[in-house]
C-alpha cells in the first residue's frame, strides 16, 4: 500500500498537492469541479487586513508557457473572508492555509492575530508580491528586511507559519536561512518572477504598473532549482511551487526536496490539474515501488 | 460536480467571410452541449505549453448535438483553431457566465458590431419572439442569411457601404422603438447605443483576457456601479448602466 | 528611408540583430544559411585562455517554451580562435565580438590581451556563465566582485567592452552601476538562468552539473524587465537578450531600452531566424513610419 | 546557399507496428529531397514554441521525390510526429550529418537493433551490393518484408522469439564472414557488435540530444578517440575505434 499524507508542521496533508493562492480563489468555483476534500490543502487568495480592489487595466497576459499577472490583491480583507469565505471552506475536509499579504508589518501583524482565532491550520506569508505597491514585495527582496516582518509575525502568530519566498530574493539561500531563523515554520517557494510585457503597437507597458508577475512552466527549471538549494540549505519542511502541470513535475520537486507541491497557473488551463497530478503520484508510487515519498524526498 | 475540459469532435470548420470562421463542434458520444444565449466555452486546440491560455467564444448556436461558434482570427490563438479541419479534436469547458435575461416583455432590439453577432444567433432563436435585429460591420458583412431565418427585419451597415448603411449601425438604430436592447461588440459602439437608451433595459456582452474562465483568477474583472465584478462568473452579460455609471 | 544602423562605442552595426555567443558557434555552420555579411555582428562562443573540452554528460535539455544547455565553454582558447576561427569570421563584413570567459582574474585579463591585437571590432565579457565551476559564474552574483574583475578587464583591455550580465545577480541594476563605474563601455543582457531538471525515472539530476542554464522564450517577460530596469538606471549602451524568436519580441527589447538584440536559443529553431527578425524589424519601421530606431529606444 | 526549414506535405503516416511509425513526405513543388545513407532531418510538427526543439530522424529511404521516415513514439515530440494526417504539413531541416561511406569493398553486413533499422533501409538500397542484414527487436519485429526485397539473408531476433532467433542478434552474428560492418541501435548492442569485430570496419550511427543539429551548439557531442565530435556534424556516423577508445 501507498501513503501519499504528510505531515508539515503537525499538520497533516491527505496527499501534498495544495492549490496555489491567487490561481484558486476560495475553492468555491473549483468546488463544482471535485470534492475539495481530494485535495492536500488550498492557499486561499491573498488575503489583506482591509479589503482590495486590485489594480485596473490589462491583469492577465500569456506569454510563452505561462502568463503574466497583475491582480493586485484583490481580496475581502480578513475579516470579509471570515465571514464569507471561511464557514465554506472549513467545511472541506482539506488543510486551509490562509496566505497573507501586506504592505507593513503592522497590518501583517494585524491580519495574523486575526487569523489566529479562526479555524484556519496554518498561515502562508507572503513576502512576495510584485503586483502591488509595498505589496509585501520588498520584505521579500532582502534577507535582513525579511527577517524582520517574519520575526514580528511569528511573535503574533499561533498558527504553524510557513513564509512564501519571491524569487526576486537577491539570494534566494540566504533569505531561506533567514526566514528560518526569524521563526519560519515551513517555507513555500517560488512566488511569481517580476517581469514584464510591451504592447509595440500602442508603445506601452502592457501593465499599468509595468512590472507583472511571471508564472506557468516556463519558470519551472528555476523555481526547481531553488526548491533544490533551499531544501539543501534549512530543516524545516519545504513546499515547492512553480510551473507544476503534471504529476512529473510533481515528483521533480519532491525529488529536489520538496514535502508538498501547489499548483497555480496550471489550475487555469484545467480545473482538474491538481486531481490528475495527485492521481499521477499515486500511480508513480505503485510503478516504482515507492510506499512514502519520504523515500524520494531530496534523493537527488 | 461539472466536467472539465472535454475533447469534442470538428465536424466543419469554414471561414464565412475574411478572417471569420464558424466552427461545428459535437461530442465523440451523443451527447448534446449545454448552455443558455450569451454563456461562452473556453477552447483549446492545442495539446501543448504554448499557447498557454485557453480562449473563450460565446455560444453562437446550439442545434441538436452540435455547437457552433463564429470567430475572427486576431492571434494565434483563434489562428490555431481556424486550422482545424474536420475530424480533429479539441478541448471546451463550459458553458460558463451567466447568459442573457431572457425573460424580458416589450420591443427587442438586437445590436451587434462585428464579430458581436457571434451570441446573438442563438439569442434571437431562444427569444422566440419578434426581435429587430441591427449588425454593423467594417467592410464585409457575414451571417446575414442566417439572421434572416429568425427575424423580419434585418438592418445592416459596413463602414465601407458593401452592405446596407454606409457608416455606423448606430447611426441607422432607432432606440424610441425598442424597451429592450441586446448588445454585443466594441466597447464604444455598446457605450453608445447606451447613451441612446438611456431608461431603457440595456443588456451588454463584455470582454476581458482571460485565464481561468470560471471565476477564480480574477484576471477578467470590471469595474461596475456594484463594484469589481469578474466578465467570466457575474458576466459576460452586464447591463448598461452597471457598466456605463461614472455619469 | 529607413535607417536601421545603430553605434555602440564608436563601432558601426548595420542593424541592432546580433548572434547571441554559444549559440552560433564562429558562424561558420550558418554561413551556409545566409551571408553572415547581413548580421548586425556576432557575438563568439565563449572563449578561455586555453582550449576547454566542456562538460560530460547530457549537455542539451528542453523544456517548456525553452532550454536547458550545460556545454561549459567547449571552445579552442583564444589562440586557437585567433589561428582557426578570427580569419574567416574577419572576412564577413559584420560586427566581430569576442566573447571571453574565464575562471580567474588573471585569466580573463591575459585573454583580452591576446585579443587586443586582433581585428575584433568588441570583447564582451561572460560574467556569467553558470555552467563551469568559477566559470565567471561567481563573479556575475556580486556587484562588488564584478566591479573587480571588470577594472582589472578594463586596464587591460584596448577594445570596446560590454559586459555581459547574469540576471541570477542579487541586484541586476546594481550590478550594471558597478560594471559601468568599473568602466564597462557597453552591458549586454541576459545570459541564462540557473536552472535545472531530474530524471525521476533514475532520480538523478538530468545534468553531471545538476545546474544547468536556461534559455529561450520562456524567460523573455523576465529578461525584458531586467533590460527595462537596467536601461533607466545606466546610460550605457544596452544590448537585449533573451528569448527573442520573431521582430516584435525585438521591438519590445528596443523599447524597454536596449540600443541593439541579440538572438541565441532562437537559432536552433531556425538557422535563419536572424534575417526574419531583421526583415520584420524593417517591414514595422516602415509600417510605423520609424526612420531611426533611436525613436523608440526606450520610448515605454 | 543552403535552405532553412522547409515545409513537407504529409502524404501517409502509419503505426506499422507498436508505437513504430512510417511517415512518407513530399515538397509541396515537385522537388526532391537530398541526402545519402545516415545522413539526418531535423523535423518540427508545430508552429509554436512548445515543443522548443526540433527532432532529429534520420533518412529512412528516398524514393522519387518522396522521403521515407521510421520512427518509435519515444516522448512528446514523437507523439506529436505520430498524429499527422495525409495533407498536414511539418517542416524540416537536411540533410544533415556525414552519412555512411558507400566505398567499401569486401563482404557486408547490416546489424540492426529495434528503430536502429531506420537508416539501413536507404544505405542497403543505396550499396548496390550483396548484404546479409541482421536486425534485432524486442517484441515485435517490422521492415522484415521491405529489407527482403533487397538482400538474400536477413536473420532476424526477438528478445520473446515472437519471430526469429530468441534473443539478442548479436547471438546469431557471425563476425568472421564480413569485412564491413555497419551498425545501428542501442549503443550496448553497436559495443556488443564493435567487440565482435575487431581489426574490421565497423560503422555506426550514433545519436544524442540535439539543439541545432548544424554543428553549431555543441549540445550532441561525444568523446572520440580523436577528441570531442559533434553527433550532428561530425556524426552520426562514426567508426567503432573512434568511440569505443578505451582500450
Ligand atoms: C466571454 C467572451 C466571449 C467571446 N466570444 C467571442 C466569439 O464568439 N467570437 C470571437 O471571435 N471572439 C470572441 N471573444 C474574443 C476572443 O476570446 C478573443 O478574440 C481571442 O481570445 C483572441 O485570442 P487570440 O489567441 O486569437 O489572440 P491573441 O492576441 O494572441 O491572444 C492572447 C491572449 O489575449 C487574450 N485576448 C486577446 N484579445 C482578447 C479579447 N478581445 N477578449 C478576450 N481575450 C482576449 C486571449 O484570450 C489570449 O489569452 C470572446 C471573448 C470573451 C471574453
Ligand atoms: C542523428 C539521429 C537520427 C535519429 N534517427 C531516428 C530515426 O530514424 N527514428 C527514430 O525513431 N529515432 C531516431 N532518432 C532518435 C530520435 O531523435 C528521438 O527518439 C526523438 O528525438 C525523441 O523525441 P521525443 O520528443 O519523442 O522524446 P522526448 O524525450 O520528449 O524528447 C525530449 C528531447 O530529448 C531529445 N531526445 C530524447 N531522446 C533522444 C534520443 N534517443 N536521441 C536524440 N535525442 C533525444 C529530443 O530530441 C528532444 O529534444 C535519431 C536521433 C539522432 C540524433
Ligand atoms: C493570477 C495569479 C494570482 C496570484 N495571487 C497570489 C496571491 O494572492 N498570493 C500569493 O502568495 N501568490 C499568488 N500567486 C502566485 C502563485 O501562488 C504561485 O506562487 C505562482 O503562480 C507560481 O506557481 P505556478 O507557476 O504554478 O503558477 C498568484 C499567481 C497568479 C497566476
Ligand atoms: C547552448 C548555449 C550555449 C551558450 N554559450 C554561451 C557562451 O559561451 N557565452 C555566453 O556569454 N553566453 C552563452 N550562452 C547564453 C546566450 O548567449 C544567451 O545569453 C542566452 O541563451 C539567452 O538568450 P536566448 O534566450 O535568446 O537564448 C549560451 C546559450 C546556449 C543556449
Ligand atoms: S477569467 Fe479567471 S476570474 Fe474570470
Ligand atoms: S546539435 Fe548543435 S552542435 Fe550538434
Amino acid at each position: 500500500m501507498i501513503e501519499t499524507k504528510v505531515n508539515i508542521c503537525e499538520v497533516e496533508f491527505k496527499n501534498p498537492v495544495i492549490a496555489a493562492s491567487g490561481t484558486f480563489g476560495f475553492g468555491r468555483e473549483y468546488s463544482e469541479y471535485f470534492p475539495l476534500s481530494r485535495l492536500g490543502g488550498i492557499s486561499t487568495k491573498g488575503l489583506t487586513l482591509e479589503k482590495r480592489e486590485g489594480n485596473e487595466g490589462i491583469r492577465i497576459y500569456e506569454t510563452t508557457g505561462g502568463l503574466l499577472n497583475s491582480i493586485g490583491l484583490q481580496n475581502p480583507g480578513i475579516e470579509g473572508f471570515i465571514r464569507e469565505e471561511l464557514p465554506f471552506l472549513e467545511k472541506q475536509d482539506t488543510v486551509i492555509i490562509a496566505n497573507v499579504g501586506g504592505s507593513t508589518i503592522e497590518d501583517y501583524v494585524k491580519a495574523v492575530e486575526k487569523l489566529n482565532e479562526t479555524s484556519i491550520d496554518m498561515i502562508e506569508l507572503n513576502i512576495s508580491c510584485p503586483n502591488v505597491k509595498e505589496g509585501g514585495m520588498a520584505f521579500g527582496i532582502k534577507a535582513e528586511t525579511a527577517f524582520e516582518v517574519v520575526s514580528q509575525v511569528r511573535k503574533a502568530c499561533k498558527k504553524p507559519l510557513i513564509v512564501k519566498l519571491s524569487p526576486n530574493a537577491e539570494n534566494i539561500v540566504n533569505m531561506a536561512k533567514s526566514c528560518v531563523m526569524a521563526g519560519a515554520d515551513a517555507l513555500s517557494l517560488v512566488n511569481t518572477f517580476s517581469a514584464m510585457a510591451i504592447d509595440i503597437k500602442s508603445r506601452k507597458p502592457v501593465f499599468d504598473n509595468i512590472i507583472a508577475g511571471l508564472s506557468g512552466p516556463c519558470i519551472k527549471p528555476i523555481a526547481l532549482r531553488m526548491v533544490y538549494e533551499v531544501s539543501r540549505a534549512v530543516d524545516v519542511p519545504i513546499v515547492g511551487i512553480g510551473g507544476i502541470t503534471n504529476y512529473k513535475d510533481a515528483i521533480e520537486f519532491i525529488m529536489a526536496g520538496a514535502w508538498a507541491i501547489q499548483v497555480g497557473s496550471g489550475n487555469f488551463i484545467n480545473p482538474n490539474i491538481s486531481i490528475e497530478i495527485i492521481e499521477g503520484i499515486e500511480k508513480f508510487m505503485l510503478d516504482e515501488g515507492i510506499k512514502n515519498l519520504e523515500e524520494i524526498r531530496g534523493i537527488i | 460536480m461539472k466536467a472539465g475540459y472535454r475533447k469534442a469532435i470538428v465536424n466543419t470548420n469554414a471561414e464565412i467571410a475574411s478572417n471569420i470562421f464558424e466552427i461545428k463542434l459535437s461530442y465523440p458520444k451523443d451527447e448534446n452541449f449545454q448552455g443558455q444565449p450569451g454563456q461562452f466555452y473556453m477552447l483549446k486546440a492545442w495539446e501543448a505549453l504554448d499557447p498557454f491560455l485557453p480562449r473563450p467564444l460565446s455560444i453562437s448556436n446550439i442545434v441538436g448535438d452540435t455547437i457552433t461558434f463564429l470567430y475572427e482570427v486576431k492571434g494565434r490563438g483563434t489562428q490555431f483553431i481556424s486550422k482545424l479541419h474536420p475530424g480533429h479534436t479539441l478541448e471546451l469547458l463550459g458553458p460558463l457566465g451567466n447568459g442573457f435575461d431572457l425573460n424580458i416583455e416589450g420591443n427587442i432590439a438586437i445590436i451587434s458590431g462585428g464579430i458581436g453577432i457571434a451570441p446573438m444567433i442563438y439569442l434571437m432563436k431562444s427569444l422566440n419572439k419578434k426581435v429587430d435585429f441591427y449588425c454593423g460591420f467594417r467592410d464585409e458583412a457575414y451571417y446575414i442569411d442566417e439572421i434572416k431565418g429568425y427575424v423580419d427585419s434585418v438592418f445592416v451597415s459596413t463602414e465601407n457601404g458593401s452592405l446596407g448603411h454606409k457608416g455606423f449601425i448606430t447611426d441607422i438604430f432607432t432606440p424610441e422603438k425598442y424597451d429592450v436592447i441586446f448588445t454585443c461588440g466594441p466597447l464604444a459602439m455598446m457605450e453608445k447605443v447606451w447613451s441612446m437608451c438611456k431608461g431603457k433595459k440595456v443588456y451588454m456582452s463584455m470582454e476581458n483576457r482571460m485565464a481561468c474562465g470560471i471565476g477564480a483568477c480574477l484576471g477578467c474583472t470590471i469595474k461596475t456601479r456594484y463594484g469589481i465584478k469578474r466578465v467570466c462568473k457575474e458576466g459576460p452579460v452586464f447591463s448598461g448602466e452597471e457598466v456605463f455609471f461614472y455619469d
